[in-house]
């Protein structure tokens, strides 16, 4: 199953990158953009066609690799195979 | 005034003892309300107070020719001849490097830097001292590669070379681990900017990025009492963001040149409180803010929140009040916020304001002046044996030994540390590390300055006086072999629990001891950091006074580095006799890896024999009679002779003295030594003797090997592969969390 | 002569290599603001190394976009010469002055270290005054400056004698390549030859004193070559 | 309108950071994850409600700063405030 985290910082956390991306485009004249933030993004491959034994494994890698858990949040989203893509 | 009656309950979880909280009771007429009280608990922690150490601080030598600034400025100033001043301070960040270890360490960086540059000095050098937990412990992989990361990331990205520094693992920071920084800055002598207030009325400026709710007081946050929505006002971890650096040093320096400034200070820990508080005690003024013209990043911070959050990148700055016009020109340049936050008076009060009504008001002088000491009691630590080396040297041949050494943790090649850190913009690196001293040139010189960190922990466990001592002599001999003079020390004290009387003889001692060594070497203490409580379930971390030394040297081309790089050299022991044939094992790094390691004593450390054999070895590298140069440290002599050869590919064959102890004589770790390669060994003997010095002859530069007699050898290829290989292979198993 | 530097928030290697000109040239290049749109008609552009903008989003993107880099790139396509200094050979790809794209190191951590560089294609424009095959000790310093590019463009800018300077295993190393680049290619040049981006920085090995000369020996030629 | 981008690697482009995780969960024990790609997220609040026009400027600003074309894809996604999330 093909697996999508989402990984976004915290509330609170500075964003930098966001900050200096936001005041890019403004100064590129894109006036109405504002609160940009940035985040990462990691889509793996799980050997696994349950969605819930799926969500679980790829919520250990993330709680002990993939996400720094102090200043980050992360989502899982699982891309269904019949289905499409899956909010 | 917000009027939430503030109780010895709070008062403890922020740190302050029930006799703390009643003396602020007393000074205020009145109990305190929470910004008030966070005002006290901040500005009385341990961290800003001293309040543990500065009765011991104190004892410290901090005056000499050389120094402009002492302690109590933001970093410590001393003149290195032609104008130019030196401007460097060592600071810790300990536990956030701990929590998040790639944005804890890069804002120790940002940190240390702001209090150089808030003096008018460009940042010239970084280093850093760390202390890691045992290389197989669970955390260490991801410790490192995240501390050192983030102390690349940074140093690099704001464009000021990192060039030196240590390391070492100990199981005893598996759960505490060390992140000290240090910065060195140039600046014009007669150009320095200072703290302390002056001219009631003078305008209050906050520049820099906006204040969000960063580091705050963990402990009080967390209680339910102070806020209504928890959750929103979780402590946050303090994000470093280098490219606001990057535009803060570039806009501040611009501001101080352009002669708007009367006091600048940056927000460092305990932020606007620390800043405004000390700004305005310092020149015996008060302050009045309106905390509604900070630029805050987050809706509905409080009093509270602005006031003790630690957000990165900000500095407060007393302007001449005509000169408000042109600040805001050079901050707008550089895209920075710029706020009129309040004004200088002369009530010797801190008066804050938010949402239009009293915040706070807080009379300075017993803030400032009465802040709690202690004379805490302290123990000393029992003298260890003094043991034969004889009884612990196992039967292994030399070569064996060294192999084994070279690839330990305490020797192998911090090269995997060091080439993620830029060491060469600015382009006026000359040495960096991998050598003793780091050398950077004074941007449109000759002139260089000469800068190095250590700490040997065991040495300082073992006996605290005589490790510490040690620790300043190692520096010493560091900015000696490069041949540089030593010119004055910061300091960070890394301890644990003060309250207990073994850490607090532990304190005790390093401070006397660091207090001997400066006064003796003639290298006063001019700056410094403590940080105390670095334990971990009861258990303390290694004591680590870390010592940080600048040196100055008129000219860099007369520098010498460690490198072996040319054939037919002599090389001399500088310190050791001809008659001597064995070393002092006990508490070496031999003694830990080759054997169980006994409790022993520590080498001894004579001051005397330092300066002398310091003073020689400077003066015959910048007389040209000395072609490479390294101190013997941690390891001992061949380890040490083995980084020479690495580090300029020329082999050397040794004469082994005959009789005695080899493995003393090889690995002993005796004070005071250096090894010297020379193409003029005659001149060398004649200048020692009439020096008083001694200098023994142990062999001669040239091969691709380390050979001894007897016939015993190893190539300088495998030697490579041994030191240089440990780190890597560490590094490459996968990091966990 | 007539230089420019063109700096921006974060460029960090701009005195160096504004001391590396003066010291070559006896001037001082000309200054230019990452906001000033006009750079006058310089005979070299130089775009220095460091963070601008932080490096945020992709490093050299912020600073690809801006005023002056616009008028950086019109005087490129009317022939002109630049030169992009690491993170300014990324802002050079990042305007689409010079192709391909550079990526994070291969060993996902920033590298600071000495590399031997082997000349190339250096018969015309910006090149030509360096000779074929010639080796030079010039350090880098990085996180990103892996050169990476389709196998139709590597072959095209092969063909094309683009490829000015390779990483070169002088003494046999393993780990020559610091950064994992294609073709182990440190520097390349437009097709017309005078852009020149390259990661390694000449700037700093002007002298001896901090390491060596070759630096200076590649500045000169490039100065040089953007007088004829 | 809150509008996410999601800049994925094009095929075919080294990506040394998912191999690199890959490699690291691997050695962690996962064995079942494979095909580890990177990419990043940048949220930003559009001044704008409709969201066809939403998407038309947030790609313009995508094709001039946010994305390096030459080795990266984009996907835009508007949060229709009515509607949540959208695939
Ligand atoms: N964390 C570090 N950052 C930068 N350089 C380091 C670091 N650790 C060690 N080094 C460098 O490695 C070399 C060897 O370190 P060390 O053995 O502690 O030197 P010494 O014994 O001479 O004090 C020195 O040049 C030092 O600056
Ligand atoms: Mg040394």
């Amino acid at each position: 199953m093909k697996v999508t985290v989402t990984i976004t910082l915290k509330p609170g956390v500075l964003d930098p990158q966001g900050r200096a991306i936001e005041h890019s485009l403004l100064s590129l004249g894109y006036q109405d953009a504002k609160e940009v933030s940035t985040g990462k993004l990691i889509t793996l491959d799980i050997d696994e066609d349950d969605e819930n034994r799926a969500r679980q494994k790829v919520a250990k890698m993330c709680e002990t690799l993939l996400v720094n858990t102090v200043i980050e949040d992360y989502d899982i989203h699982c891309l269904v195979a019949d289905e499409g893509d899956e909010a | 005034m917000t009027n939430t009656v503030m109780s010895y309950e709070n008062a403890a979880e922020m740190g302050l003892s029930a006799e703390e909280f009643d003396r602020v009771c007393a000074h205020m007429g009145r109990i305190p309300n929470l910004t008030e009280l966070g005002v006290f608990s901040a500005m009385w922690s341990e961290h800003c107070s001293y309040k543990s150490s500065r009765r011991w601080l104190k004892t410290l030598p901090t005056t000499g020719d050389r120094v402009i600034q002492g302690p109590g400025e933001n970093a410590g100033v001393v003149d290195i001849g032609d104008g130019w001043a030196a401007v460097f301070k060592i600071e810790s960040h300990n536990h956030p490097s701990f929590i998040e270890p790639y944005q804890g360490a890069a804002t120790g960086v940002g940190g240390i830097l702001r209090d150089v540059f808030t003096m008018g000095a460009r940042p010239v050098a970084l280093l850093n001292a760390l202390r890691f937990g045992a290389p197989d412990h669970p955390l260490t992989r991801y410790l490192v590669s995240g501390v050192v990361a983030g102390i690349g990331g940074y140093g690099n990205c704001i464009g000021i070379p990192t060039i030196g520094g240590e390391v070492n693992f100990n199981p005893s920071y598996n759960s505490n681990i060390l992140v000290n920084a240090m910065a060195v800055g140039l600046a014009r002598a007669d150009r320095i900017f200072y703290s302390a207030a002056s001219g009631a009325g003078n305008p209050v400026y906050y520049i820099g990025a906006k204040t969000g709710r960063d580091g705050i007081h963990g402990a009080t946050m967390a209680s339910a009492e102070f806020n209504e929505d928890a959750a929103s006002k979780r402590p946050t971890v303090q994000v470093g963001d280098p490219f606001a650096g990057k535009l803060l040093l570039e806009a501040s320096l611009e501001l101080m040149d352009s002669d708007s400034v009367v006091a600048i200070q940056d927000m460092g820990a305990a932020g606007l409180t620390s800043s405004s508080v000390e700004m305005s005690a310092k020149g015996g003024l008060g302050m009045e803010i309106d905390l509604d013209q900070v630029p805050v990043r987050e809706d509905g911070m409080s009093a509270y929140e602005i006031m003790l959050s630690e957000s990165q990148e900000r500095m407060l700055v007393i302007l001449k009040p005509e000169a408000a016009e042109t600040a805001r020109e050079i901050l707008s340049k550089w895209d920075l916020d710029c706020a009129e936050i309040g004004h200088v008076t002369d009530t010797g009060r801190l008066v804050l304001m938010k949402d239009g009504a009293l915040a706070a008001d807080i009379p300075l002088a017993p803030l400032v002046d009465d802040a709690p000491e202690y004379d805490r009691p302290h123990e000393q630590s029992p003298a260890l044996p003094v043991i034969d080396s004889g009884t612990i040297s196992t039967g292994d041949s030399v070569i064996t030994v060294l192999k084994t050494l070279l690839a330990s943790h305490h020797l192998a090649s911090r090269r995997w540390i060091w080439e993620q850190y830029d060491r060469d913009v600015m382009a006026d690196t000359i040495a960096s590390s991998g050598g003793d001293a780091a050398l950077v040139r004074v941007h449109g010189s000759d002139r260089g300055i000469a800068v190095t960190t250590d700490c040997t922990p065991r040495y300082v466990k073992a006996d605290p006086e005589m490790g510490c001592m040690q620790a300043v002599a190692e520096a010493y001999r560091n900015i000696s072999a490069i041949g540089a003079t030593p010119i004055a020390i910061t300091n960070n004290l890394n301890f644990g629990n003060p309250e207990k009387p073994l850490i607090m003889g532990q304190i005790a001692g390093s401070v006397t001891g660091m207090g001997k060594a400066a006064e003796a070497l003639g290298t006063p203490v001019v700056s410094g950091n403590v940080s105390l409580y670095n334990e971990t379930d009861g258990k303390a971390i290694d004591p680590a006074p870390v010592v940080g030394m600048v040196g100055a040297m008129d000219n860099v081309a007369q520098s010498a580095g460690i490198a072996l790089d040319t054939k037919g050299l002599a090389i001399f022991i500088i310190g050791q006799d001809e008659k001597t044939n064995d070393g002092w094992l006990g508490c070496s790094v031999y003694a830990d890896i080759m054997t169980d390691n006994p409790d022993a004593a520590p080498p001894p450390v004579d001051c005397a024999i330092e300066l002398a054999n310091g003073t020689f070895v400077r003066d015959q590298i910048t007389a040209g009679v000395i072609n490479a140069a390294h101190d013997i440290a941690d390891g001992g002599m061949l380890p040490a002779l083995a980084e020479m050869i690495l580090a300029g590919g020329i082999g050397a064959d040794i004469c082994l003295p005959a009789g005695g102890n080899s493995h003393g004589w090889c690995f002993g770790e005796d004070q005071g030594r250096y090894l010297v390669a020379t193409d003029q060994p005659d001149q060398l003997k004649d200048a020692a003797a009439s020096a008083g010095v001694a200098a023994t002859l142990i062999g001669t530069s040239g091969g691709k090997a380390l050979k001894l007699t007897g016939g015993d050898s190893i190539s300088i290829v495998e030697l490579k592969t041994l030191h240089e290989g440990w780190m890597p292979d560490l590094m490459a198993k996968s990091p966990q969390r | 002569m007539d230089i420019a530097v063109i700096t921006f928030p974060g460029s960090n290697c701009d005195r160096d290599i504004i001391t590396a000109v003066e010291s070559i040239t006896g001037r001082l290049p000309q200054l230019i603001w990452h906001k000033d749109s006009d750079i006058g008609k310089p005979d070299l552009v130089l775009v220095p190394g460091g963070f601008s903008f932080g490096d945020y989003l992709r490093c050299g993107a912020i600073a690809a976009r801006s005023p002056a880099m616009d008028a950086v790139y019109d005087h490129a396509l009317r022939g002109g010469m630049v030169m992009g200094i690491c993170n300014g050979f990324q802002i050079l790809i990042e305007c689409g002055l010079l192709p391909g794209a550079l990526i994070r190191n291969s060993g996902l951590k920033f590298v600071c270290r000495n590399t031997r560089l082997k000349t190339s294609q250096t018969g015309k424009a910006i090149m030509g005054r360096l000779e074929d095959g010639e080796e030079l000790t010039i350090p880098v310093a990085h996180n990103e400056g892996q050169f990476f590019a389709d196998e139709d463009t590597l072959s095209k800018i092969q063909d094309n004698g683009q490829i000015a300077f390779t990483y070169a295993a002088t003494h046999g190393e393993d780990d020559y390549n610091p950064n994992g680049s294609a073709l182990d290619i440190a520097g390349i040049t437009s097709e017309n030859g005078r852009v020149l981006g390259l990661m390694p920085h000449p700037e700093r090995m002007m002298s001896e004193a901090v390491g060596g000369t070759d630096g200076r020996r590649m500045l000169t030629a490039i100065i040089e070559a953007s007088q004829s």
